[in-house]
């Protein structure tokens, strides 16, 4: 390392650190802070949604088509759960990230993991995206006993 | 193997009459030479009231084989050579006191964890000192030099008083969960010595430390387990530190 | 090349625990997230063909999973909040071990409260 | 084996070879050789202070602190040197001020100072604050930022090498043209020899507390240096002056520093008096350690010890205020609790003098520059630090002076030796300089297996220079140590090592530093046999007044050349050196 200083002149020291390469944000700390503003927001959501469908009325027992459809016709609640969604899927993805780049040593399997991982929540994020904003609460040709009451207005 | 060694009394101590016991030390042996992972050993050794760790591992390696290997030097805690896995956690056996550990069972000794192990405890450092190095631990004032001492308040001079008390003993890295799957992280001790320039009033690089934390392997990846603040042996508040640093990052980028 | 692997676990404390409980539970809840998003894909498909899958929910294997599921998300989602404040608030550090037992504590009461009135809903009329 | 060129060659890395490697690696080609990672050095126990007449707190002024240096020495220190180092003093402790040191501050925002012993205003009129600290982890504040220092420089450091042998172009004791040309180094990791050649080395290695057996020093200061220059033929110089200090955890030895007198700390005996009124008077608790330690030593033997065995006094903080203590003494206020489990804030500390500095080393002037007999130097040749005998500690040295001792004369041994290489050639090696390390290996390794063990010598050296040779000494006792050692050497002759590896062979290196302690230890018994008076830190009880008639001067050791006769059937020549005096005739010591 010395062939290269001259004995007698010392180079600014604050010059030879450019590891980062990295000025201003930067990706881990956005994520660090999403995570954790996101995780706010999820505990809202996340408790207003289990607190609806399995506190209320008769639990896990009464979740069926109609209820979701039910619950699908107010906009309200298209929003609540397509917020849940979206940051559910962002957090826990991201969160399934940090834990790949932690146990994933080598770089091969790294990518395809991670490459797995990205895949696996686009595609349910689209999907998801697609149901709350498609769905029909009353699908022709289906059994009415089925549907949610707003179906025989 | 089990050997047992008769000790000639240790130095008589403060209290009375000390009482003297037995303890076994199992021990992580591990020479690289032989081809033979590491493994398992017993020593019994008699040991007296005031004695540590490291004087049963002196009794073991005067007495009994020669061959154990370990570092030391100060004996007291002051210069960070002895930091080792102890009944499963990190001390520096020169602290840790016999008679507070449970002796009716074998005491547990391994080197420290996520640097390589060179032979028996001890462990390759250079990873360590690497990222040391690297946060740029040294004071770098810009601006004519005065001609006295630079001027700094007592309040000013306690902001970062916690972190000097380093004795880089690598007690924290070695602890960190992160660390011992990603050695590319900086890991709690170089963080703990950039928050001691950071946060002194006279230091003007302290921004660049922040660029530097602030990348993939910086103050981001710590999850704040904990595990370095239990570990530390000057009782310095480590994750408290990493905290701090992480709020500079933020404050200063948004 | 001999290794020097061999060894104990790390005996950490409260931080190391309920991180790595963290860990799990977050991971547990995002591949539940990701079949729960396909089976409620399903009401695009039809009435029948949810109804059919949901009532799995319904039976008791599926309704012990959710106590699991239930009790991850809580504890996931008051561990959560304990980082946050461990992060964002200056005796955060300090009280870390506090706030730890506060979630135990917390979840007791929450898992307690919801424990009962699941089992009535799963196995009342 | 391999071979490395440099223009400097350090040996050690504590606060001494640090600050020496700051200077000469601005100026040349530098190389630090330690055995220990630089941040192990033992210039990191130190906790009280570092002294200078910086007049931060109150008046003050290089000649007192002068003054109090060639007193507190007992008139052996060679005033030149003392007269530098005072004056010096001010830019060595403002040089790590900008370095990065963090003081502890006065309200102005200063460098704050306190009270240590022996420093005092209007020689010896009062107690003056000259000390600068950084709460009782000043060494270790000093350590860190030399080190620091050294990062941001980026000076070449070979860490866990040890230095087993010093190279020279000829004899120091027959050559006239003789000059340094490198060291013999061992690596640690591998077992493997590196040869440095050298225009100028530096010794840093620090002292040689082992040959006690309750020392303050730390496992690693085994007097490396002093014995392999001995071994070569380069003199030793007032090895017969080490200093107890009083304040060592009863049994462990570990180092209560100073500070907690300086903070208000008082010595009680079992009746609970505060003897050291008796003893000196106007300083009290703050006396220089050499009459301290023979105080409490003193009320043992006569009785008035506490505890069971009524062999330890009590160090008393009662009194203070628990968040003082915090404040100023944290660190050693947990060396109580932790290893003699006493609570400073309610309870009186056990405690008793414990072996701490070597005064004596390798005689050096104040350039640094090594000298191979009363006058002359060796070329090339530096030492600095605990290592190094100026003389600015004389017989007995002042708290805080050795870790600016360190700071002083470790940058001036630094620039002269880099100044020295930047005007000579690089010395010629012949082939072979390594053989006599090689073979003093070879020789502990290949021995057959013995029932004596390296440890076993080791703890009986220890134990007879702790019965013998400790703060009081008699001709009887020095003669007993003397007989003892021998037979020591003989086993010594014997002992095999058990590990035969290569790797971090620390059992063959515990081996070689033994034949370095045992030396020493003989060296510092024929001192205290020779010099019939008592001054300083050497306490003669069948001569127990200070003869400046017959020994007002500096002892020096000498190798014996092939075929000459030592002293006491050793293979040492005893000779003198002049103390020099400018401006402070000896006279009576009172405190
Ligand atoms: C507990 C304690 C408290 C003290 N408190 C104070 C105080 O308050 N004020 C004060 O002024 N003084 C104090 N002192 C004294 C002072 O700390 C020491 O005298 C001083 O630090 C010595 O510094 P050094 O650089 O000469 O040696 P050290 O710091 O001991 O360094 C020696 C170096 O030499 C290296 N070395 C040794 N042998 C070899 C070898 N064979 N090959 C290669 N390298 C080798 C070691 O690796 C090490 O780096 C105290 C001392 C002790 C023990
Ligand atoms: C209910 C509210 C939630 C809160 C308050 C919350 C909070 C957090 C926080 C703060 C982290 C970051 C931990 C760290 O950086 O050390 C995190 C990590 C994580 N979260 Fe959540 N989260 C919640 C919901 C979820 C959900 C719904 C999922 C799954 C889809 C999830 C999956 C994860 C995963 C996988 C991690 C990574 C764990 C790790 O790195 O060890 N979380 N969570
Ligand atoms: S922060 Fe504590 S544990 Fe970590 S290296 Fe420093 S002293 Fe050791
Ligand atoms: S152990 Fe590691 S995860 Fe953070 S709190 Fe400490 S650095
Ligand atoms: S031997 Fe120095 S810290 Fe333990």
């Amino acid at each position: 390392m010395s062939a290269q200083t001259s004995p007698t002149r010392i180079p600014d020291p604050t010059t030879r650190y450019r590891r980062t390469g990295q000025r201003g944000v930067n990706t881990e700390m956005l994520s660090w802070m999403f995570m954790r503003a996101s995780g706010a927001l999820l505990v809202i959501l996340i408790f207003g949604h289990l607190f609806v469908n399995l506190w209320l009325g008769l639990g896990v027992k009464g979740i069926d088509f109609a209820f979701v459809a039910g619950k699908w016709a107010n906009p309200f609640w298209q929003v609540w759960d397509l917020l849940m969604l979206w940051l559910g899927l962002i957090h826990g993805g991201n969160g399934v990230r940090t834990i790949i780049n932690d146990y994933a040593r080598s770089s091969t399997p790294r990518l395809v993991l991670k490459g797995l991982l990205l895949v696996a929540v686009v595609v349910t994020i689209v999907l998801g995206t697609l149901v709350i904003f498609t769905f029909n609460p009353c699908p022709a040709g289906a059994e009415p006993s089925l549907l949610p009451a707003v179906c025989q207005g | 193997m089990t050997a047992v060694a008769e000790k000639t009394p240790a130095p008589e101590a403060s209290a009375a009459e000390i009482p003297s016991f037995e303890v076994t030390l199992r021990i992580n042996r591990f020479d690289p030479d032989s081809g033979k992972d590491s493994s398992w050993e017993d020593f019994t050794v008699t040991m007296h009231g005031t004695d540590r760790v490291l004087d049963a591992l002196h009794e073991i390696k005067w007495h009994l084989d020669g061959s154990l290997s370990f570092r030391r030097s100060c004996a007291h805690g002051v210069c960070g050579s002895d930091a080792m896995r102890i009944n499963g956690r990190n001390r520096l056996a020169c602290k840790t006191l016999l008679k507070d550990l449970d002796i009716s069972k074998p005491i547990l000794v391994e080197p420290i964890k996520g640097l390589p192990v060179e032979k028996d405890l001890i462990v390759d450092m250079d990873p360590f000192f690497e990222s040391y190095r690297e946060i740029m631990p040294f004071l770098v004032a810009k601006g004519q030099e005065p001609s006295r001492e630079r001027l700094q308040s007592a309040e000013e001079r306690e902001r970062f008083d916690d972190t000097t008390k380093c004795i880089l003993c690598a007690a924290c890295t070695s602890s960190c969960p992160v660390f011992w799957t990603d050695g590319q992280y900086f890991g709690p001790a170089a963080i703990v010595n950039a928050h001691r320039f950071i946060f002194d009033s006279r230091d003007d690089a302290g921004e660049q430390r922040l660029e530097i934390l602030n990348s993939k392997e910086g103050v981001w990846r710590c999850r704040t387990t904990f595990n370095c603040s239990e570990a530390c042996p000057r009782g310095i508040q480590v994750t408290k530190a990493i905290a701090e640093v992480k709020q500079a990052v933020i404050r200063g980028r948004i | 090349m001999a290794s020097a692997q061999s060894g104990t676990l790390y005996r950490g404390r409260e931080g190391m625990w309920s991180w790595v409980a963290h860990r799990i539970s977050g991971m547990l809840i995002f591949l539940f997230l990701l079949v729960h998003v396909l089976d409620t894909a399903l009401v695009r498909v039809s009435p029948e063909a949810y109804n059919e899958v949901i009532g799995h929910y319904k039976t008791v294997v599926f309704g012990l999973g959710e106590i699991g599921l239930v009790g991850a998300v809580v504890f996931h989602a008051l561990n959560g909040l304990r980082i946050i404040l461990v992060d964002f608030w200056s005796k955060g550090t300090k009280h870390q071990r506090g706030l730890f037992w506060g979630v135990v504590v917390l979840w007791v009461v929450l898992m307690a409260g919801f424990l009962p009135r699941h089992l009535m809903h799963m196995f009342g009329a | 084996m391999q071979t490395h060129d440099y223009d400097v060659v350090i040996v050690g890395a504590g606060g001494a070879g640090m600050r020496a490697a700051l200077e000469a690696s601005k100026r040349a080609r530098t190389a630090v050789v330690t055995k220990l990672y630089p941040t192990r050095s033992h210039t990191g126990a130190a906790q009280g202070g570092m002294c200078a007449a910086l007049a931060n707190v109150e008046e003050d002024n290089w000649e007192w602190h002068t003054y109090d240096t060639v007193k507190g020495g007992d008139y052996l220190v060679d005033q030149d040197a003392a007269e530098v180092m005072a004056k010096e003093a001010i830019d060595a402790v403002l040089d790590l001020e900008k370095m990065g040191l963090p003081f502890n501050r006065t309200p102005e925002g200063k460098i704050d100072q306190r009270r240590f012993g022996g420093h005092t205003r209007e020689h010896g009129e009062a107690p003056v604050r000259r000390a600068c600290y950084a709460a009782d982890r000043t060494g270790h504040m000093i350590l860190q930022t030399l080190y620091q220092n050294c990062v941001k420089q980026q000076v070449e450091f070979f860490n866990e090498y040890y230095v087993l042998d010093v190279l020279m172009t000829g004899d120091p004791r027959t050559d006239e043209g003789v000059r340094a040309s490198g060291v013999v180094t061992y690596e640690l990791a591998t077992g493997e020899i590196h040869v440095f050649r050298a225009k100028s080395v530096v010794f840093a290695s620090g002292g040689f507390g082992k040959v006690f057996k309750t020392t303050s020093n730390a496992h690693t200061l085994t007097g490396d240096g002093p014995a392999m220059v001995l071994r070569r033929g380069i003199p030793l110089e007032d090895m017969e002056f080490f200093q107890f200090h009083p304040t060592g955890l009863a049994g462990l030895g570990i180092l209560l520093s100073e500070a907690a007198r300086g903070e208000g700390a008082i010595l009680r005996n079992s009746n609970m008096e505060r003897f050291m009124e008796r003893y000196a008077p106007t300083l009290k608790d703050l006396a220089p350690r050499d009459v301290v330690a023979r105080a409490m030593a003193n009320e043992v033997r006569e009785g008035r010890g506490c505890g069971p065995n009524k062999d330890y006094v009590l160090l008393d903080l009662t009194h203070l205020e628990p968040a003082h203590i915090d404040a100023k003494l944290p660190d050693i206020t947990e060396f109580a609790r932790t290893y003699l489990g006493v609570e400073p804030y309610t309870e009186p500390v056990p405690v008793f003098p414990t072996a701490h500095y070597a005064m004596g080393g390798i005689p050096t002037n104040i350039r640094g520059e090594v000298l191979r007999n009363a006058e002359d130097v060796i070329p090339g040749m530096y030492a600095a630090g605990e290592v190094a005998c100026v003389s600015v500690h004389g017989g007995n040295r002042l708290g805080t002076n050795s870790l600016l001792d360190i700071n002083v004369f470790g940058r001036r041994a630094g620039i002269a030796a880099a100044e020295h290489a930047a005007t000579v050639e690089s010395p010629e090696l012949p082939e072979g300089v390594e053989i006599p390390t090689v073979e003093l290996l070879q020789r502990l390794r290949d021995r057959p297996a013995t029932e004596d063990r390296v440890a076993d010598i080791r703890r009986d050296l220890q134990e007879t220079m702790d019965a013998n040779v400790q703060v009081f000494r008699t001709e009887e006792t020095c003669r007993k140590a003397l007989a003892d050692i021998e037979a020591l050497k003989k086993r010594y002759e014997t002992v095999a090592v058990q590990d035969k590896g290569l790797r971090y062979n620390l059992d063959l290196l515990e081996a070689v530093e033994l034949g370095f302690l045992l030396d020493l230890a003989e060296t510092v018994a024929l001192g205290a046999l020779y010099r019939k008076e008592s001054r300083g830190g050497h306490f003669r009880e069948d001569f127990d007044k200070r003869d400046d008639v017959n020994f007002l001067h500096h002892t020096m050791y000498y190798r014996t050349l092939e075929g000459e006769e030592g002293a006491e059937g050793t293979s040492i020549r005893l000779g003198t050196k002049p103390v020099v005096i400018t401006r402070y005739e000896p006279k009576e010591r009172t405190f």
